[in-house]
């Protein structure tokens, strides 16, 4: 559809501007002018130039925790993506089941995180909960998330992977149903395989979704804060402190504000260079 | 009637597998919410022996527990309501137009969405309480548009795009104007739309807790915060805990009720 | 390579089906031959995607059999049907290259490499596309992405039949005749059977030997072009095929012949005999619009009737005439003289079609084959 | 009601759309807008309707300047190619939202609702939504919608070209009928000739944006103005060839001789491009002056009642519209004639010298 050039249009999206306009730009002015500046109080400030992001950078717990993160993103990707496909490959294209299946993956979806880590935090335990109790009591796995490290890290990916495969699996369904059926009868015909049917017609018809899917899960994963800090509080150690929770202490915690304003920033950097190499990635290799 | 539709109950066994893996935690934390809480620290049981409503009763006969419901209801319906409204028109003119920086400034607002909540909590905290919005629910709705609206205007465009032009044109040329238009033709036309665009509104400002944690003290203090508070000196009350949280899932599971439809067609339609 | 056999074949899609229009196929049989070129043409709703999906094995009917050569494929699926299909929008693997989809068929069977080379050389010389060849599928125009998928299907050595749905709908209206004449001669280059189902008289007659009118879940007449012109065995068929389509009157039973109004046309001996041995309900007369003759003045024995419209289309023109009431259209050459006001017509013999209760009724000499025709 | 364009000119991102386009319109009359895909017949009717605002020259109605007076106000109709309707309104609503916004009483719409509908022969669907019913009854619905607030101007943008050939047929009479006795101006752009002759009144040809004849539907047809009009103007295409003429004799491509008929007589020694319509040539010799060539069918395209032969010879191909089923292989051998006194006659920068004289038959 060709659409017209009409330059009035910016009167409709003037509200959405101004809107946004105020809840992002003003904050990060906020946060940029406190990254370059020494704060003691309202009349006394010096400007420290590139200081606080020198200082950020070579902060350990900076380090540790990018780490950490890259590293669960990178699992939480690698286990939705494949696994939300798979979902939306087996779900029932027509009839009640379908629905149900669709109301049903909703659900996880709508339940606040703290209630998510709620829920998991006492499913878990060994004393209360049904899969800590299982997996004690009944295949004798000695687990606990609150003092072993790996059980929590493990934990946390269970719930995200929980919380979120329905959102891939929706998506990935939706850009299914978009595909025509004489796509599969002329699969038939030439008597594809069922893989070959999964390479050429479904996977590239599924693309768009796809990455619109891994956006999202890689963005939302790599800004995790609730689901840790309310089952472990980011412990036993540091072992499920995640970039948020870092800046969170950072900036609530101990009013940093310096240093909190300029891991910001990089925080922020990062997540929009990895998106724009997500997206180049995928769009380009369509190029081709 | 057709030999591949039919669905072979074998073939779907590893989708009841992962259905009941999204349905088991939160059948445990129902179950619980009917225990006395001696009946839960007493030993593990698969339904209530001993069921009883009082882990309900504390929530809906203590103010602080119920409020914290209606704050919560109360910006995510604000937010809803705001960021639909302003993003029908910005979507509209996303389907229908070029406009200069068009391209620049969708980009810009979905870079919104990429941006962390934590990133935003103080400048927000400062904001909010320079202008005198701090603990209102006003506030909260605000700060969930930084992520709803981006994302409802694209969801909406994609709806509108498929809308075609020329029932625009020709309303314009059987005498509307364009509110009227807007109002009376096209508002119907994208219902699906609407109906997915506000259950994912709805979705991402109920669950969210860090800005709404932060922008709130009292007055606006949604339920995700209060929920912290049944961990006390004398331990954890998980009766209370279990119920709180089986309260808010029902709103959520209400929204998807009144929407399943245009929620399923909008998925169906590979639109979303 | 098969000869394709519809016996008492019917089709419902409801599952205690009532009555006849419960059905979206009525029972029929039917033979389609070995290499042969067949069009399926009717209306939309007429029955005829139902029909293709039965032969090519997406849809399993409800009562009869479906026999390839001698062997029954009701149950059988399409690709042990070996039926290659070609839809109306193309279907082309998107990431593949041109040689990639061509090869697609013959690789899923696990054809040595060497010879796939050799069978998708030898179908992209056919088909126009050794230029394409690298190419990403996807790049592609809509006529060349159709191509391919004619590739897919006549690649392989072992197809019993290949189905046409609608495949010209997405090509440029120039381009058509081209692909139009490819698929002749491709018909004759490969002696495959080949079924052409479409809604386009135009489609239909340039491609198949013999088609199969559809209407309302029948085969309402298997003919040649020429056949389904001159002598249509149904008023669909005369209404359907040609524009404009025949004229068709209802008359009543006369001594010597049948008439309507205050008009007599007299039928021979012999068409007089089987009318009268024959039951029926509505008795109509049809006369296509370029058979009617149209006299340069008044003649005796030619039937007047007055001139209410005429359409120029430039090198011919399309006359609407009322005679006693009742509205006929007929074709006229350029050079032929318009008549002004009144005009005096009259019907050949050889052109005036009797039908009793819509079938065609002809004199007892010619019998109408019986599975061609099927009388309620 | 009078449409007039003036010099109007339309360019988008530095393409040109519509090149300087003059015409105007008749009140109650019936105009056809006759071009290929992208020739600018849908540009030029927005232009018209006032969707779209020509970047120089006036659109006028009844004289007055309407250039930047709003769709809205201005008192069209427009049908599309797609069945386009208000989804979420019954039929009934669809036919008066028009009357509707023009603030007009209950009765009086309901009243042209359903003579309208039964103009059209919908009234049985009234209450149904467009979406249930077929590709018809739907366009149906627009056309109604369209002709109940008789509006002044109303717009077809190949209205007929998603339906079937059999319906097309029925509503191409239809229409007819219904604006033989309206005052309203009618424009109806088509890709399809035979639909522009079908449909009478006036023909304006378009290509690439410019407008390349316009005038009476039968004199453009057979006075063609250049090769480019006479070419556009036939379906299938008119036939060309290169020819000469030298002395007392023409030459087709250097291997088909024949002698000077009358009507050639009076042009001069040169070279030229002939042009014979597909149907003016023959099977069978029907003059003395034919002239017969041999050639091999490349395909029959049969459409039930006529027969579109292509036939070639190693100079050059040619199409035949013959009444009747003619079947033929591909690759038969043939002759065909052409009929000299029906040439065409066009210079080698296309201008026409010469239409064949028609033979004005009428009864006594």
């Amino acid at each position: 559809m060709s659409k017209v050039q009409n330059n009035k249009a910016w009167w409709l999206v003037l509200p959405v501007f101004l809107l946004v306009a105020f809840s992002a730009i003003i904050p990060m002015m906020t946060v940029v002018n406190y990254s370059v500046q020494d704060i003691f109080d309202q009349s006394s400030r010096y400007f420290v130039g590139a200081d606080w992001f020198r200082q950020v950078l070579q902060d350990p717990r900076l380090h540790d925790s990018l780490l950490r993160q890259f590293i669960y993103s990178g699992c939480v990707l690698l286990i939705e993506i494949p696994l939300g496909i798979a979902i939306a490959l087996t779900m029932p294209t027509k009839g009640r089941w379908s629905s149900l299946c669709l109301i049903v993956m909703t659900i996880p979806l709508l339940i606040p995180f703290n209630v998510v880590g709620t829920i998991w935090q006492i499913f878990g335990r060994g004393d209360i909960g049904l899969l800590g109790w299982i997996l004690n009591d009944v295949l004798g796995i000695s687990y606990n998330y609150a003092a072993n490290a790996s059980d929590a890290w493990v934990t946390v990916l269970v719930i995200d992977v929980w919380h979120w495969t329905s959102l891939v699996a929706l998506l990935c369904y939706s850009g299914l149903r978009a595909i025509p059926d004489v796509y599969y009868q002329a699969a038939r015909i030439d008597r594809a395989s069922n893989w070959a049917v999964f390479r050429h017609i479904q996977l590239p018809k599924m693309k768009s979704v796809l990455l619109i899917a891994v956006m999202l899960r890689f963005m939302d994963s790599f800004m995790i804060y609730t689901e840790p800090f309310v089952l472990t509080g980011g412990g036993p150690g540091n072992s499920t402190t995640f970039l948020s929770q870092t800046l969170t202490t950072m900036a609530l915690g101990q009013f940093d504000l310096g240093p909190a304003a300029a891991f910001s920033l990089v925080y922020f950097l990062i997540i929009l260079l990895v998106s724009w190499v997500f997206y180049t990635a995928m769009t380009h290799s369509e190029k081709n | 009637m057709n030999k591949r539709e039919k669905v072979s109950f074998k073939k779907l066994i590893p989708l009841w597998i992962y259905l009941l893996f999204l349905l088991v935690p939160i059948y445990w934390l129902i179950n619980m919410s009917f225990k006395t809480n001696t009946e839960i620290l007493g030993g593990l049981t698969l339904f209530p022996r001993d069921f009883t409503l009082a882990n309900y009763k504390v929530i809906f006969t203590d103010e602080s527990w119920y409020s914290g419901y209606i704050n919560s209801l109360y910006y995510v319906c604000l937010n809803m309501v705001i960021s639909l409204s302003v993003a029908l028109p910005a979507a509209y003119a996303f389907s229908r137009y070029r406009f200069l920086g068009d391209k620049h400034l969708f980009f810009w607002l979905l870079t919104n969405r990429m941006a962390p909540p934590a990133v935003f909590l103080l400048p927000f905290f400062q904001l909010y309480s320079s202008i005198g919005l701090f603990d209102t629910h006003i506030a909260v709705a605000l700060a969930h548009c930084l992520f709803n609206v981006p994302l409802a205007v694209w969801i909406l465009e994609g709806f509108m795009s498929g809308v075609p032009k020329e029932i625009d044109e020709t309303a314009y040329i059987d005498g509307y104007s364009f509110p009227k238009f807007f109002g009376k033709i096209f508002i119907p036309l994208i219902g699906s739309g609407i109906g997915v665009t506000a259950f994912f509104c709805f979705m991402f400002s109920w669950v969210e807790l860090l800005l709404a944690r932060t922008l709130t003290s009292v007055n606006a203090k949604p339920i995700a915060a209060v929920m912290t508070r049944t961990v006390s000196a004398s331990g954890i009350d998980w009766g209370v805990l279990a119920a709180a949280g089986v309260l808010t899932i029902l709103p959520g599971m209400l929204v998807i009720w009144f929407v399943r439809n245009h929620v399923v067609k909008g998925f169906a339609l590979g639109r979303v | 390579m098969a000869e394709i056999r519809l016996q008492q074949l019917a089709h419902s899609y409801s599952a205690h089906p009532s009555g006849p229009e419960d059905y979206a196929i009525r029972e029929m049989t039917h033979i389609w031959e070995q290499g042969g070129a067949y069009a399926l043409l009717g209306p939309s709703g007429c029955g005829k995607s139902t029909l293709l999906n039965i032969i090519s094995g997406l849809l399993s009917p409800s009562e009869g059999k479906v026999m390839f050569d001698e062997t029954v494929v009701n149950d059988m699926s399409p690709e042990e049907r070996n039926i290659a299909q070609v839809f109306q929008f193309p279907v082309v693997y998107d990431t593949m290259t041109v040689y990639d989809n061509l090869a697609f068929p013959l690789r899923n069977q696990g054809m040595p490499e060497a010879k796939v080379k050799i069978k998708v050389h030898e179908i992209a010389d056919v088909l126009d596309l050794q230029p394409l060849l690298k190419k990403k599928a996807k790049g592609l125009t809509a006529d060349e992405k159709q191509k391919v998928s004619m590739g897919r299907g006549l690649v392989r050595d072992d197809v019993s039949a290949i189905l046409f749905d609608e495949p010209l709908t997405v090509i440029d209206p120039h381009l058509k005749w081209k692909l139009r004449r490819k698929l002749k001669q491709i018909h004759e280059q490969f002696n495959i059977t080949m079924v052409y189902v479409t809604h386009d008289q135009l489609e239909a007659s340039t491609f198949a030997d013999k088609i199969a009118v559809m209407y309302g879940g029948q085969i309402v007449q298997f003919g040649t072009p020429r056949e389904l012109f001159e002598k249509p065995h149904h008023t669909f068929v005369g209404y359907f095929i040609g524009s404009p389509g025949m004229n068709l009157i209802e008359v009543k039973p006369e001594v010597g012949g049948v008439g309507f109004g205050d008009i007599h046309l007299p039928l021979s001996d012999a068409l007089q005999q089987r009318l009268a041995a024959t039951q029926w309900s509505t008795l109509k007369v049809g006369i296509r619009p370029e058979f009617v003759h149209v006299w340069d003045g008044p003649v005796d024995d030619a039937m007047q009737a007055e001139v209410t419209y005429v359409e120029d289309l430039g090198t011919y023109k399309i006359l609407t005439l009322n005679l006693a009431g009742q509205l006929l259209k007929v074709r006229m050459q350029e050079d032929k003289p318009v008549p002004q006001g009144q005009a005096w017509i009259s019907f050949p013999a050889q052109w005036l079609m009797l039908y009793a209760d819509e079938f065609l009724l002809e004199a007892a000499t010619q019998p109408v084959p019986a599975g061609e025709v099927p009388h309620e | 009601m009078s449409l007039t364009l003036e010099h109007v000119s339309r360019a988008v991102d530095g393409q040109i759309w519509i090149d300087d386009a003059s015409l105007s319109f008749e009140p109650g009359s019936f105009n056809v807008l006759l071009g290929r895909t992208l020739s600018g017949k849908t540009s030029l009717m927005r232009l018209m309707a006032g969707l779209d605002k020509p970047d120089s020259g006036r659109v006028l109605m009844n004289g007055k300047d309407v250039t930047h007076v709003a769709v809205r106000h201005r008192n069209v109709s427009m049908v599309y190619q797609q069945f386009i309707n208000y989804p979420s309104m019954t039929v009934y609503d669809n036919i008066a939202s028009p009357l509707r916004q023009a603030k007009m009483s209950k009765e009086e719409i309901d009243r042209r609702v359903r003579e309208t509908a039964k103009m059209l022969r919908i009234e049985k669907f009234l209450p149904r939504y467009p979406l249930e019913l077929s590709g018809g009854q739907q366009q149906r619905t627009a056309m109604a919608r369209a002709l109940v607030k008789d509006a002044e101007l109303i717009l077809f943008d190949e209205p007929l070209v998603n339906l079937d050939y059999k319906l097309r047929e029925e509503l191409r009479q239809e229409m007819r009928q219904l604006f033989e006795t309206r005052n309203t101006i009618a424009i109806y752009a088509t890709t399809e000739p035979n639909e522009a002759l079908a449909l009478g009144g006036t023909t304006t040809i378009l290509h690439e944006g410019r407008l390349i004849q316009s005038g009476r539907t039968p004199e453009v047809y057979h006075q063609p103005k250049t090769v480019l009009a006479a070419e556009l103007f036939s379906e299938p295409p008119i036939n060309l060839m290169p020819g000469r003429i030298e002395g007392n004799e023409v030459s087709f491509a250097n291997f088909a001789h024949f002698p000077l008929n009358v009507d050639l007589r009076r042009i001069g020694d040169g070279d030229y491009r002939f042009g014979v319509r597909p149907s003016h040539l023959s099977l069978v010799p029907s003059n003395d002056d034919d002239l017969e060539l041999a050639v091999t069918v490349e395909l029959a395209e049969i459409s039930g009642s006529e027969t579109f032969l292509h036939v070639r010879n190693e100079h050059f191909s040619l199409v035949l519209h013959l009444p009747g089923v003619h079947e033929y292989d591909v690759d038969t051998p043939i002759r065909v004639y052409i009929p000299t006194h029906k040439l065409f006659v066009f210079d080698q920068q296309g201008g026409l010298i010469q239409a064949p004289g028609l033979r004005m038959a009428r009864v006594a």
